[in-house]
């Protein structure tokens, strides 16, 4: 059993350099894309502007490659919100969090999103920023994707503990899957790397997923 | 009519966006860009040495930023007028930049079309953003 | 003892779908990169070119579109090269080793890499092919990260056995590390996912690692 015990604990510090590793790799590639693709297609554009506005021949060939070069910077944007929280670095949790949260409301609309954000988020540091967004982005999405809730609530208390709550009302699921998803397993893995804890349970009308944490 | 032409200062980390912006701006009857700044605290320099009409200032540059820059600048001189230009699209960006005494903010995915049309609406003493700004506040 | 080895078993699968998930990230995004902005940056250089020769004022704003396409086209190529095997898809396993290698020698030009492939690498299919670039270039990054190799061989046998060898003369680890990378845990991952086996060990003056697979 020991020998068994220091596989398991082996295997789970292994998990948990993977998922160091995955975000490390989503970071590099945004930050290339971001300032290398972002600046010079931002640069195309104007120069192919004014191109496009020299009332000479080449106008029409300017305002093509201004338009292509919209259309490149439309899907930069897809690329890097899919890759990175677009506002974690420079603002901060709350600031991302409430983007991350106007974009379920934008997409759903009939589903009621609430945000609560009190204490102190100055107490969470960068590394605690990305892994708290990261949670909260798949408790989000699992409460979507395995119900159909008419609100979903997130709650957010910073100080020297930080208590993060998402709860929806689609549905109560009372036989815990013990097939756990990837989700459940890349938070369980955070939070446990914090020395936090997790918990999904039932409540009232749908289920509940909270992490607490002492600084 | 005779009218001076809109003396603008272009501050942005990257030279190719600089470059870019110079070009376009130049095609533009009435603009001209009269100094260009790497970092915030260039661009604050090149204020006070040529007040420009106009200063487009970008967030993210080595230094204090951006943001710092537009704070610095419109606390020399209340009547500066910075228009932010970002690579950002948030709400939250523009209310700062706003905050900080911005009276425009374009995000560098609008159409560069844009960027002309919030500096003319800047001159005329108005506030603005690039269309995809203002449907994010 | 039943209680660990099935959450040993549970982890050792998550772990299997974590670098499933993590190479099927990276394939969505170089495919996404690679269409959309592999067509489209080719299309603004062409019309910037034309611009560049119209002999107007705008002449000048065309070849710097076309410059700064140009340079946004090779670092495209530089993040698809890392993220996914460039040639693997149109030209296959071989091909793309042979890439692999030559950049190794591009970059090393006093190290000898020697790469010897036989029998039909058609009886490779694209997922066995994936597995086995990655390993090999995880052998390739560890001979040289963890010794100083003057000759670096690589082998690939295919057909009914597929047998993979990369053996470097950069000295002999005895004392197998028992705190392993995610290099070797990577490639113990793919070589069990496909039922073939995997060692490590001293040969002459270096290491041998080495893939046995029976189709
Ligand atoms: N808010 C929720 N409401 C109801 N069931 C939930 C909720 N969150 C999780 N579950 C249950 O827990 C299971 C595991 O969730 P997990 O996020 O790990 O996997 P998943 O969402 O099914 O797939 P993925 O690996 O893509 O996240 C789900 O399949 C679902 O049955
Ligand atoms: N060709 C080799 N020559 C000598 N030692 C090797 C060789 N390949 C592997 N090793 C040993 O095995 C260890 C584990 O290798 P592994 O690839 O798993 O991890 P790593 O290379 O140290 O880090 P990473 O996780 O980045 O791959 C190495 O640290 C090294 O001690
Ligand atoms: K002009
Ligand atoms: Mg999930
Ligand atoms: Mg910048
Ligand atoms: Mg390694």
């Amino acid at each position: 059993a020991g020998a068994l015990q220091e596989a398991l604990d082996a295997r789970s510090e292994l998990t948990r350099r993977l998922f160091t590793v995955q975000e490390s790799e989503r970071r590099a590639l945004a930050r290339e894309l971001h300032d290398e693709f972002g600046q010079c297609l931002t640069a195309t554009r104007a120069l192919a502007t004014a191109v496009a506005q020299s009332g000479e021949t080449t106008a029409q060939d300017g305002s093509r490659i201004a338009e292509i070069s919209g259309q490149m910077m439309q899907s930069l944007r897809g690329e890097l919100s899919r890759l990175r929280p677009p506002d974690l670095d420079e603002l901060g949790l709350d600031a991302a969090l409430e983007r991350l949260v106007a974009g379920w409301r934008g997409r759903l609309p009939n589903v009621r999103f609430v945000l609560e954000l009190t204490g102190d988020p100055d107490t969470i540091t960068d590394d605690l920023a990305l892994s708290f967004y990261r949670i909260t982005q798949e408790c989000l999405t699992n409460a979507i994707r395995h119900g159909a809730p008419s609100t979903v609530r997130v709650s957010l208390k910073a100080g020297e503990k930080i208590e993060l709550t998402v709860s929806d009302d689609g549905g109560v699921r009372k036989d815990a899957p013990d097939a756990e998803g990837l989700g459940l397993l890349g938070i369980r893995e955070r939070v446990s790397a914090l020395g936090g804890t997790f918990d999904l349970s039932p409540c009232q009308a749908g289920m509940r997923a909270s992490v607490h944490l002492s600084l | 009519m005779h009218m001076e032409p809109i003396r603008i200062l272009l501050a942005d980390d990257h030279p190719i966006v600089r470059e870019g912006y110079l070009r376009l701006l130049e095609r533009q009857p009435g603009l001209c860009v009269i100094a260009e700044a790497c970092d915030g605290e260039a661009a604050l320099e090149a204020f006070l040495a040529h007040s420009p009409d106009i200063v487009l200032m970008d967030l993210s540059m080595p230094g204090a930023g951006g943001l710092a820059a537009v704070e610095a600048i419109v606390s020399r001189d209340p009547h500066a007028r910075v228009i932010v230009v970002s690579m950002h699209q948030g709400a939250i960006f523009a209310q700062k930049a706003m905050a900080a005494g911005a009276r425009g903010f374009v995000s560098k995915s609008s159409p560069p079309e844009e960027l002309v049309s919030v500096i003319s609406r800047v001159m005329s003493g108005r506030r603005a953003l690039s269309s995809d700004m203002a449907q994010e506040l």
